[in-house]
């Protein structure tokens, strides 16, 4: 018979306000195996532990029920303060009764009764529960980092820093991701690539860092301390071993009509390519779509020209297979597609650009050489209107619920470096909200209004009307209740920040939450914010939220901290709450060995006593650092035999009997 | 393809020839439109009070003729196309007007919103196709500069309407050009003439047509279309402008280019 | 002035079934309007004082009259506020009234053309009255 | 026997999966979107962890209807186990049904961590769906009380 404390948390005013806590307590008194039944304002506190501890010597007891929040909020705190106190940490149960309870049920009755019944069902589960001891993995001491932008980028070097291997895997052509397309960065103005770049070399010459370009991660199995990935390397058609980066190939291909990504299409590039000048690897790309050889065999001009002879028209995709102890997701952002606001024009006016293709435009290594000239008709504007919260903060289903955070500071930027180089130009900005938190970033804005005379109109744009050659702006002011019509020569979209479109598929393949924006969740919104619920895949940069280059590089260095902490160790403690035969009961009959999504389950041929009797028998055995304990083969086990520890049928029998009592 | 028909009381009066050129039209085409025996004024404006019940039951009663029936519901005139749409998507999503509506109605078998509501600008789409009514003009528009008027009941509120991209359509130019001719695209082709206040607010009603007739004129339309009577005594009668801009019916045009 | 006031604004979001709590006060309604030339309030401030309760001054507005449904406002605002349906609702609780008509039978005959459509009339009636 | 004045409060158990939908309740909760308090939850690492006896005793013991979440088709923290789970119990439903016990008072869904809404919404539908369907009575005798109507 257990010896049961119970130990009911007010959380403040969380609990108790909703909840009568002492009718819970008495309540609790007079459950089988309680022995002890108490309450406190926050059990989490070290006061609330040290409460706990001395009940455990002075009435001796064997486990523990919490009722209080989430157990996925402090389940882990409480374990270890029992394990301080000398109780086996899996002989404690948390009965949430502040996410399920009190925070949704505003009936004092209601609350307080379902508290009970909740507190109860953990009583009756640990009155089953047995002492169970982790085992032990090995950490492969290499890591892998999704995605070479920025976010990717400091995270690989600062792992590779500390000494331990990293492989970037990167699904563009090159290392640099979105930064390498900015023209400048705010608040100091520095240039994107003077930065970034220096940073791309750095990670290229690492002998700890090993970067994997044109390249998807396909495949992923293991867990926290072991991964498997397949990773697949397109084939790029040219020989990144022998190729010297001469650029010859792409002088001569003929093939002149792709859209160029990196200039956001307001140029063309041959189909052999490299994105930009200063792109590691230097090695050309043939893009087989637009390649006049893939598409009619008829070409080869590139093969012909190249000195090293290295392109190979017949490359094949490549598969690499390594392992990594821990994970980092740095995959990114793309701009919204803007085909929920033609109100605006973008589809049909070549003069309504977003925020991005500005930056190009700006760029001195861009379309235009960094001359401001309207896409229409290669002139000079005049006007120039920028339009913030283009599909972001919408609820309506077209855009994007949240605020993209780093638009209000880009524009003020932009706005800012047209009218200094530029004087002549008018520039405005319709806005809803000047959202500039950040060091200088307030300085900054005002700097743009005051010293650079730009136009700010709290408003928003209705429609975008073409008129005579150039571009009506209707949109309202709202500080003097007016409609204004703006002219206007460039119209500049704040497109929303939306999660990269591969964030989906990797969760799916890490099995690492992400929420429905697919932005990846963090384990814990304050406390672990680099971490995600998955053990061993860390967060780093915009594909956790939006955020701006500063914020990255600092999140990017977190994760980097959490990967380095875990290579550090030599042995993780794995979860003890794992799949267990019993081998007198087991009939060998295979079922659990098929339905293991892991393959954890093998049979062997073992000499057993039955009824006195020394007999071979097949039975299943659970290989304990493979099984992650999702229990599947607990219901398909004919014979009864297969348990599984911490979640055993048995507890979970008594949990439904409490439950429905 | 036999779809129900439901005029509307305008096309019986001052837009017979909306009706009549659409039904000669039709016919040339092989589609078959009964029109509705019992059917009543749809009453011209959409209620957008949740609380309107009895305004929303000839468009029910309509609905659940042609439920019925089971064939799909035409129609033509925009501002009964927009009411009998709107009302059948209430029917679909709102409890309260769904069971309020049927306590009214006589037949056996509540409505439920199951009739599909099409315009006859979508059955040309959808239906017949653009392709092949291409294939069936005999006199096409050749030379014949038409900016669409879309206006806005066919259009908005797009999520309820899914008529096409409400901000950027493209159905009744790729109508214009099918019929030969060449489509004007201008930026106020979507944006309301103020047909609705035209009794009490002349002069609003005016500068608003006449903002349309403008931004026809400079983007060098010859003559507009429209779906709608309203719109269409609007900016013929009210609006104002420096020059001769005719605005005709789509199936008149289309009943000419049939030459029927 | 207040008394009563809680009743109105319950009637309204009633008719309406609009929430303008949604509204974040971007004004892109009012930037979209093509009647605000000749409204007295405009769309966003409109809103905006249902939310904060003031509908009898709502009552009194000539924006009532003067907006066209066009739902320009309810395609484009990104909160899906729905200004005009606001609009109808206070226009609808003014010509509920007692006396709340706005037009009468007898002073249709003069404002009649030899072209006017059926459905402009019966658009003004149902603009105008019960 | 009296008649049965109380209004009725149906008991409702839910086995949620750590990972996705006993997360979604957590959201809901932080996002205090309300649900029926009749809605009682029971951890488990899996949906596939449910083992049909699990919900059988619930009816056994008096339980009106039976909910099991698990995460979206596709998004299983551990691959496939909400396969398996959507596979036994669509057959342990019809069975259930077979038996008189109601489909509607079983049912299978799909939530996933972020979706707190969602969470409350399926489980205020899934509970006025056991109020209209009243008092489940299939079972009772396998009762182990002795009092069943007190």
């Amino acid at each position: 018979m257990q010896r049961i404390g119970v130990f009911v948390c007010w959380c403040g005013s969380n609990i108790a306000a909703a909840v009568d806590i002492e009718t819970v307590v008495q309540a609790m008194k007079s459950e089988p195996g309680v022995v002890y039944s108490t309450d406190y304002q926050y059990m989490c506190s070290e006061a609330g532990q040290g409460k706990l501890k001395d009940a455990v010597k002075e009435h001796g007891l064997t486990g523990i029920v919490i009722c209080a929040c989430s157990p996925r909020m402090h389940e882990a705190t409480f374990r270890n303060a029992a394990k301080a106190a000398g109780v086996n940490p899996y002989m404690v149960e948390i009965a949430n009764i502040r996410e399920q309870c009190s925070w949704i049920h505003r009936d004092r009755a209601e609350a307080t009764a379902k508290a009970v019944v909740l507190s109860r069902t953990a009583v009756a589960k640990v009155n089953l529960n047995t002492p169970l001891t982790p085992g032990t993995s090995d950490v492969v001491k290499r890591a892998l980092v999704i995605g070479g932008g920025i976010a990717g980028l400091q995270s690989a070097l600062d792992i590779a820093e500390a000494g331990y291997q990293v492989d970037i895997v990167e699904k563009q052509p090159t290392i640099g991701g979105k930064m390498a397309q900015l023209d400048k960065t705010f608040p100091t103005l520095d240039c994107a690539a003077c930065i970034l770049t220096p940073k791309m070399v750095d990670a290229a010459q690492h002998e700890n860092i090993r970067i994997y370009t044109y390249s998807e991660v396909e495949q992923v199995s293991g867990f926290v301390g072991n991964f498997s990935v397949r990773i697949r390397g397109k084939a790029r058609s040219v020989k990144a071993d022998i190729c010297s980066g001469c650029g010859l190939c792409m002088e001569k291909c003929p093939s002149k009509k792709a859209k160029d990504e990196f200039n956001m299409g307001l140029n063309n590039r041959r189909a052999i390519y490299i994105p930009f000048a200063q792109a590691i690897p230097n090695v050309p790309v043939i893009d087989r779509e637009q390649c006049i050889k893939f598409k009619t065999g008829k070409c080869g001009l590139c093969a012909r020209v190249c000195p090293a002879d290295a392109v190979d028209f017949e490359q094949q995709d490549s598969i690499i297979e390594e392992r990594y102890g821990a994970v980092v997701l740095a995959t990114g952002f793309h701009t919204l597609s803007l085909e929920h606001y033609d109100e605006y024009q973008y589809a049909r006016q070549p003069d309504v650009i977003t925020s991005l293709e500005l930056e190009r435009i700006m760029n001195a290594a861009g379309p235009t050489g960094g001359k401001l000239l309207r896409p229409s008709n290669g002139k000079a504007p005049k006007s120039v209107v920028f339009v913030q919260c283009v599909g972001s903060r919408d609820t309506t289903g077209c855009g994007k619920t949240y605020c993209s955070k780093i638009c209000c500071m880009y524009t003020a930027k932009h706005a800012m470096l047209i009218r200094e180089k530029y004087p002549e130009v008018d520039v405005s900005v319709f806005y809803i909200d000047v959202r500039t938190p950040g060091k200088n970033f307030d300085e900054f804005y005002r700097r743009a209004v005051e010293d650079y005379g730009v136009r700010y109109i709290k408003g928003m744009v209705g429609k975008v009307v073409p008129e005579k050659g150039r571009l009506l702006v209707r949109g309202s002011d709202l500080l003097d209740d007016s409609q204004v019509a703006l002219e206007a020569d460039l119209v500049v979209l704040a497109s929303a920040v939306e999660a990269d479109a591969s964030a989906k598929g990797l969760a799916t393949l890490l099995t690492a939450s992400i929420d429905t924006n697919n932005f990846y969740t963090e384990a814990h919104p304050k406390l672990k914010p680099v971490e995600s619920p998955t053990a061993g895949v860390y967060l780093s940069g915009v594909c956790q939220g939006p955020k701006d280059i500063p914020e990255t590089v600092a999140q990017a260095s977190a994760a980097a901290v959490k990967v380095v902490g875990l290579l550090s160790k030599d042995k993780l403690l794995s979860n003890p709450c794992i799949a267990r035969a019993d081998e007198l009961l087991c009939s060998g009959c295979s079922n659990c060995e098929h339905v293991c999504p892991y393959g954890a389950v093998s049979y062997i041929e073992q000499e057993l006593r039955i009824h006195g009797r020394n007999q071979i028998r097949r039975i299943a055995k659970v290989n304990e650092a493979i099984c992650q304990g999702c229990g599947a083969c607990t219901v398909v086990c004919t014979s009864g035999a297969m348990d599984l520890r911490g979640f055993s049928n048995s507890q979970i029998m008594a949990e439904v009997d409490a439950l429905c009592r | 393809m036999v779809f129900d028909y439901y005029p509307g009381c305008t096309l019986k009066t001052e837009a017979r020839e909306l009706d009549e050129a659409g039904r000669r039209s039709a016919a040339a085409l092989g589609i078959e439109l009964q029109e509705l025996d019992a059917w009543q004024c749809c009453g011209a404006v959409y209620p957008l009070g949740r609380d309107e019940i009895a305004p929303r039951l000839s468009s029910v009663r309509a609905l659940a003729a042609a439920r019925d029936h089971r064939r799909d519901l035409l129609t033509l005139c925009s501002a009964c196309h927009h009411v009998i749409k709107r009302v059948n998507h209430d029917i679909r999503t709102d409890e309260k007007i769904r069971d309020t509506a049927n306590s009214y109605m006589e037949g056996e078998q509540a409505y439920q919103g199951e009739t599909k509501v099409v315009h006859y600008l979508e059955m040309l789409r959808d239906t017949l196709g653009f392709d092949e009514l291409k294939n069936r003009i005999k006199k096409p528009l050749t030379g014949m500069k038409i900016g669409a008027y879309y206006g806005c009941l066919l259009l908005r509120p797009g999520k309820v309407m899914s008529f096409d991209n409400p901000e950027n359509p493209s159905i009744m130019e790729s109508f214009i050009t099918a019929l030969g001719a060449e489509p004007v695209i201008y930026p106020y082709r979507n944006e309301c003439c103020g047909g609705y206040i035209t009794v009490k607010e002349k002069d609003q009603a005016a500068r608003t047509a006449s903002r349309v007739i403008d931004s026809a004129l400079e983007h060098g339309a010859d003559c507009l279309i429209t779906a709608c009577p309203l719109c269409l005594y609007n900016i013929d009668v009210n609006g104002t402008s420096s020059k001769d801009l005719p605005v005709y019916y789509i199936t008149q045009l289309l009943a000419q280019a049939l030459d029927v | 002035m207040h008394q009563n006031n809680n009743y109105l604004v319950e009637t309204a979001a009633q008719i309406s079934g609009v929430n303008p709590k949604s509204c974040m006060k971007c004004g892109k309604c009012t930037a979209s309007c093509p009647a605000f030339d000749d409204m007295d309030l405009s769309p966003h401030m409109f809103v905006s004082m249902v939310e904060a309760g003031r509908i009898r001054e709502l009552m009194e507005s000539t924006s009532l009259w003067k907006c066209l449904s066009c739902f320009a406002c309810v395609e484009r605002c990104p909160r899906g506020v729905e200004p005009s349906t606001l609009m109808e609702a206070v226009r609808l609780m003014v010509i509920r009234k007692q006396g709340g008509h706005r037009i009468s039978a007898d002073e249709i005959p003069e404002l009649l053309d030899k072209r006017i459509p059926q459905q402009a009339l019966t658009s003004a009636f149902r603009k105008y009255s019960r | 026997m009296s008649v049965d004045k109380q209004p009725f409060k149906p008991l409702i158990a839910a086995f949620c999966c750590n990972w996705c939908s006993y997360a979604g309740a957590d959201l809901a909760g932080t996002s205090r979107l309300a649900y029926p308090a009749e809605v009682k939850i029971i951890r488990v690492p899996c949906s596939c962890r449910v083992n049909p006896l699990f919900v059988l005793r619930a009816f056994q013991r008096g339980a009106d209807g039976v909910i099991i979440a698990g995460c979206h088709p596709g998004d299983c923290h551990y691959t496939t186990g909400n396969y398996y789970a959507r596979r036994r119990m669509t057959l342990l439903f019809s069975m259930l049904d077979y038996l008189g016990i109601e489909k509607e008072r079983t049912k299978l869904d799909w939530i996933s961590a972020a979706e707190g809404v969602k969470f409350a919404t399926v489980m205020n539908d899934f509970s006025k769906e056991i109020h209209a369907l009243g008092r489940n009575t299939r079972f009772g005798d396998l009762r182990c009380t002795t009092a069943v109507a007190q």
